[in-house]
């Protein structure tokens, strides 16, 4: 089955279980982990994959991965970095995958993980013109193509 | 200056001095605020500038419930003090007689001995006023000498009064004499001091009501 | 001048022992003494000698002597009149010129040291003393020499007691009070204008019968007759208490005997026992009456902002008062105003804009 | 341009106080209720921070300059002076300690409005160069570039072309003749681009024209924040232009405090003259469209959520029920927080004090008051309508080891939204 636009994307990842929508979750933050350099995210993103990881466990990493995001947002009135702030959005990527049930207000964790890397991508075209935000959404058709098909 | 004398220059030159400086120290007060003048808010208004000045008038009368439950004891003093201070000044048949030879017209009293009683309270009341003030650290912290200069000057008009009406402690004339003395020693401090609040207070509301009015914000 | 005492005289006039003892007893009672006291009184009485009583008279209008010696007054104030050797009184007695002032000379010489001096109307130090002279003797000169013998002087009336209407402003004749003369010698101050008669012979039955003058209260004054303030005894107080005052002298709160307190009343600020004892034995007292008392016992009385003038307003007009303050306010007010407009102006012109390069100190 | 100094301080205050401040510091009666209105002294139980003690500077130049009894005082050398030591001693009081939210003016009961005061005597901190470091590079980038946290127009349309690759909508800019004029706030754009896309979905599914302006799309107006008129009439002048220019009927304010104060309430005056167009709170224009039927939501939240009362938009800007209004309608477990609307107790963050890294500890200190607001309360989500808010809310929380998200209003209405059809154009297009 092929995904060619974001309604498809979506109702593809809703159709998803939870465990499912978090290993495509931590798919989609791999593909733009270059952006953030903070360990923390990795942690995520392979406790994410990890399915069979302690509800305990699984509440470190959330926290530690809550603080990370926290950590890496631009302060108020601060002068922004938008390498930086890239590296923020990766880390609330992560942050979605492994979000506890329920979280939802209307977004699956695979979507919301979906759009915070591709923001994550914008951060970079809001200094140069370089645009690779087109190419990150295909990217992640093809991520969860395979996924799907896997 | 025995007791005749001292009473015949308190209801004499005492007293005009007193007012004098009263009635043209508020006015003065009055005028210095109000040459500063205000810029019209120009910002798009949603609701009624002096309706919302007149309504503020009114609400800050009663205390908000979050800083009431906070100094229930405080806030209720402060009523009891206030109120106490008018019934006696408004509502006892002498001062209704002073009241009336200017104003042109009176008002029924009340029984002197309600005002007595009241006066009682008053005074309890302003007492505790000043213990509350000094017990607590926010007020300690704030209090300047002019907190107390103001406390001294409005506590000694009603016990002077009720001594005299008790014709405790000194024969009436003398007490009458003090009484009369020690509201004059008030209406001379009162423009110099926070006492102004006894006008200023209105102003104060309704300039920040007008704004709220005129935002449509509750105040 | 013969030497029967009270009692052999009461006797001489028909009155049973019984009548004295009763008499004892309305004085006693009259001096508030407790009963126990009256056989103290009776004895005393009944030895008194008859004083010598020198009674002079200064700058007054008679009306202390017209409410002592009322006519119709034959009861308890005549008896003792019949028992005190009144040696000098112009008013009263026969003589007159050099033969009255030697009667009193000869009073004074026989009886110095012990001779009772009651003075009514002030003293004036005007010119120096000369307005008003008795038999070319200033009245300052001739209470000075009186006083020199007196075993004590009653100071009859607010002029003797406290320098009374002659004093009132502006006091051409420089009038004062016996007290202010005559330092060296007990003296008993009977303010009133008159005083009550029975008053003034309580106070002289209390010299007659323990030989010393009454307690007496800041102002000499007996304490037993000018203790209380009129408007404690007042029996028309519930309507001061209710706040229910006449408004006029004949409207219907008047009528219904309502508090005179709005007509300038000085019941409050007087002590005196006219609530009590009350004039013309007792039939009434201003009050009563309906007029307000003007606190004729007290110093100053004439001068105390007006009879009618109620005790809770000022003398001056408070309505004026305030115009004026209030005029005065507005203008000091207004020069203020400018002084604060300019101030504001020169701070709101004079200040530079500040712009992002104006916020860093140089630190 | 002259250096900062205490006269330039001392004058900038003088030219400050009006009538009103000459009242309230005549009608204080040093009663310390408002103390007991203020987290900073709630929270540290200092009463330095009592509201009616940050305003002691100007009291003391209103008496000596402006009354005949205070200058009396003064040649009598019985008035304590204003100088470098004061400002230096108050500007922690001023700026750290104040979030600027108007609790204390909602309690005086003689009706004083120290908030107010407290943003007038802040043009004389500013002016003696005793203004915080973060708010000094805020006020700096936002005139030179044209946001606090630098964000420029290029940053913007990246965004825009990545929401119209999501969700096929346009985001005009500077189109003529439009109906709205959307302003984003720095924090927005930089931390939650969501808020433009729930906008753009709105206005599509409302039918409405609207752009933003590529010289006025930042909302936020340090000068308010630092104190600063000059520099909030530059700032607010931009937007004020750009609307007219354009011919807008009705600039939306965004979630964002201190910028709805800026450019309702402070903005014409700033410049002057009256606006020739509105101004309404996103909150405001989305009730009007959900009651005019113009935007339609289908489903509804039923996680446990409440409502955080931004000050600047509750309580001085008069948007309460509005908020309410649209949960109603989104949510079905919503309850209010006591003390919830207009006298909510601030975030701890507003007016400057987030922007002020000097004082993050006191503003820990003082979130103890909203900890405790939402402890008692235990619900799941948190929703406001001020992403300075919504940040100093998740540093607080996650300070104390509350895992509780907050989320935008506008953001999470726009998710409830019912479904349009422009995604189909988009695949066409792709």
């Amino acid at each position: 089955m092929s995904i060619s636009n974001d309604i498809e994307f979506r109702d593809a990842l809703n159709g998803l279980d939870l465990a499912q929508q978090r290993e495509v979750g931590a798919l989609f933050v791999e593909s733009v982990l270059s952006l953030s350099s903070d360990p923390r995210v990795t942690q995520a993103v392979n406790a994410a994959k990890d399915g069979a990881l302690e509800e305990e466990a699984m509440n470190l990493v959330r926290h530690s991965i809550k603080v990370a995001a926290l950590h890496a947002h631009t302060r108020c009135g601060a002068d922004g970095e938008w390498n930086d702030q890239a590296g923020y959005f990766v880390a609330r990527a992560a942050e979605a995958c492994v979000e506890p049930e329920g979280r939802s207000q209307g977004k699956g964790p695979a979507w919301k993980a979906a759009m915070s890397a591709r923001m994550a991508c914008t951060c970079l075209a809001a200094e140069g013109d370089e645009d690779s935000h087109d190419s990150e959404s295909q990217t992640q058709y093809q991520i969860l193509t395979s996924y799907l098909d896997a | 200056m025995d007791a005749n004398e001292l009473l015949s220059w308190a209801r004499g030159p005492g007293f005009d001095i007193a007012l004098t400086i009263f009635v043209a120290g508020m006015l003065l007060r009055l005028l210095e605020i109000l040459a500063l003048g205000k810029k019209p808010d120009l910002s798009p208004p949603r609701g009624s500038g002096p309706k919302g000045g007149a309504a503020t008038i009114m609400t800050r009368m009663l205390p908000r419930k979050q800083v009431f439950d906070k100094e229930p004891l405080r806030i209720i003093n402060g009523y009891v003090l206030h109120i106490g201070f008018f019934i006696v000044l408004f509502l006892y048949g002498p001062h209704i007689v002073l009241f009336e030879s200017f104003l042109g017209f009176g008002w029924p009293a009340l029984p002197s001995g309600v005002i007595d009683a009241v006066g009682a309270i008053t005074i309890v009341s302003l007492v505790a006023a000043l213990v509350l003030r000094l017990n607590n650290k926010v007020l300690r912290f704030l209090s300047s000498r002019d907190d107390y200069v103001a406390w001294v000057v409005t506590l000694l008009p009603v016990l002077t009064g009720y001594l005299a009406y008790n014709h405790l402690v000194a024969p009436y004339t003398m007490m009458l004499a003090l009484h009369l003395l020690s509201v004059e020693l008030l209406l001379v401090v009162a423009p110099f001091t926070k006492l102004t609040h006894m006008f200023s207070f209105a102003m104060a509301r309704w300039y920040q009501g007008y704004q709220a009015g005129r935002r449509g914000v509750e105040s | 001048m013969d030497d029967l005492t009270l009692s052999e005289r009461l006797r001489q006039r028909g009155v049973s022992r019984r009548g004295f003892m009763k008499f004892c007893a309305a004085t006693a009672s009259m001096m508030a003494l407790p009963p126990i006291l009256i056989p103290k009184v009776a004895a005393a009485l009944e030895q008194a000698r008859r004083p010598s009583v020198i009674w002079l008279s200064f700058q007054e209008c008679t009306g202390c002597t017209e409410s002592l010696t009322r006519s119709h007054a034959p009861s308890l104030e005549g008896l003792i009149f019949d028992h005190i050797s009144l040696d000098y009184h112009h008013t009263l007695q026969a003589a007159s010129g050099d033969a009255a002032e030697h009667a009193r000379e000869e009073a004074m010489k026989k009886h110095w040291g012990e001779y009772l001096l009651v003075v009514d109307g002030s003293i004036p130090l005007g010119e120096n003393g000369n307005f008003s002279a008795i038999a070319g003797i200033s009245n300052l000169e001739m209470l000075k020499e009186v006083a020199e013998g007196a075993a004590a002087i009653v100071s009859v009336g607010t002029c003797a007691a406290y320098g009374g209407l002659p004093m009132a402003n502006p006091n051409p004749t420089g009038a004062v009070s016996v007290e202010e003369i005559i330092k060296d010698k007990p003296i008993v101050n009977v303010p009133g204008c008159p005083p009550i008669p029975t008053v003034i012979t309580g106070v002289l039955a209390h010299f007659l019968t323990f030989g010393k003058l009454p307690e007496l209260d800041h102002l000499k004054r007996p304490k037993v007759f000018f203790g209380q303030n009129i408007h404690d005894r007042c029996y028309r107080r519930p309507f001061y208490e209710r706040g229910q005052f006449a408004e006029t002298f004949d409207d219907e709160g008047a009528r219904k005997g309502w508090c005179l307190f709005k007509l300038g009343c000085k019941g409050p600020t007087t002590y005196n026992a006219c609530a009590t004892a009350r004039w013309n034995q007792g039939t009434s007292w201003p009050v009563e009456s309906g007029h307000g008392c003007i606190g004729c016992s007290e110093p100053g009385f004439w001068d105390a902002g007006g009879f009618y003038r109620a005790l809770s307003l000022p003398f001056t007009d408070v309505g004026e008062t305030i115009l004026t303050a209030g005029a005065a306010g507005i203008a000091v007010g207004a020069a203020a105003a400018v002084l604060n407009k300019k101030t504001k102006s020169d701070a709101v012109n004079n200040r530079e804009t500040i712009t992002i390069k104006d916020l860093e100190k140089e630190s | 341009m002259s250096a900062p100094s205490v006269e330039k301080g001392i004058q900038a205050i003088k030219a400050q106080i009006d009538a009103p401040v000459a009242s309230f510091f005549s009608a204080c009666v040093h009663c310390g209720l408002c103390a007991e209105a203020c987290l900073f002294y709630t929270e540290t139980g200092d009463p330095k921070y009592t509201p009616i003690n940050k305003v002691e500077p100007m009291r003391r130049i209103w008496e000596k300059e402006y009354t005949l009894f205070g200058k009396a005082k003064a040649a009598f050398g019985m008035s304590k002076a204003v100088d470098e030591e004061t400002f230096a001693e108050w500007e922690t009081l001023v700026y750290d300690g104040c979030s600027l939210c108007g609790r204390c003016s909602l309690v005086c009961p003689v009706g004083n409005d120290i908030s107010g005061m407290i943003r007038k005597i802040r043009e004389g901190f500013a002016a003696a160069g005793h203004a915080p470091e973060g708010l000094i590079g805020a006020s700096t980038r936002a005139v030179e570039i044209g946001s606090p946290m630098g964000v420029k127009l290029p940053a913007v349309q990246a965004q825009i072309k990545h929401l119209r690759k999501n969700t096929g909508l346009d985001v005009p800019i500077d189109a003529k003749g439009a109906e709205y004029l959307v302003l984003l706030s720095s924090m927005e754009i930089m931390n939650f681009p969501e808020y433009l896309e729930a906008i753009a979905r709105i206005m599509y599914q409302a039918g409405k024209t609207w752009t933003i302006a590529s010289k006025a799309f930042e909302a936020t107006n340090s000068g308010v924040q630092i104190g600063v008129s000059d520099i909030a009439k530059l700032l607010v002048s931009r937007v004020v232009d750009a609307a007219d220019e354009l011919g807008v009927k009705t600039v939306i304010s965004p979630e964002c405090g201190h910028a709805f104060t800026a450019i309702r309430w402070d903005g014409a005056n700033l410049i002057g003259r009256e606006y020739g167009f509105e101004v309404k709170h996103i909150l405001e224009v989305l009730d009007e469209f959900v009651s005019q039927g113009l935007i339609k939501t289908e489903g509804k939240e039923d996680a446990k959520l409440t409502y955080h009362d931004p000050c600047q938009i509750a309580r001085k800007g008069g948007v309460v029920k509005q908020p309410r209004n649209l949960l109603n309608k989104i949510a079905t477990n919503f309850v209010e927080m006591e003390d919830g609307g207009v006298m909510n107790w601030c975030c701890s963050g507003g007016g400057g004090v987030s922007a002020n890294e000097r004082a993050d500890e006191l503003k820990l200190t003082a979130f103890n008051r909203k900890k405790s607001q939402l402890q008692a309360l235990g619900v799941d989500t948190l929703v406001t309508a001020c992403a300075n808010c919504r940040l100093t809310l998740e540093e607080g929380l996650e300070e104390n080891e509350m895992d509780l998200p907050v989320v935008g209003l506008t953001e999470m209405l726009a998710e409830y939204l019912v479904e349009e059809k422009p995604i189909e154009e988009a695949k066409e297009e792709a």
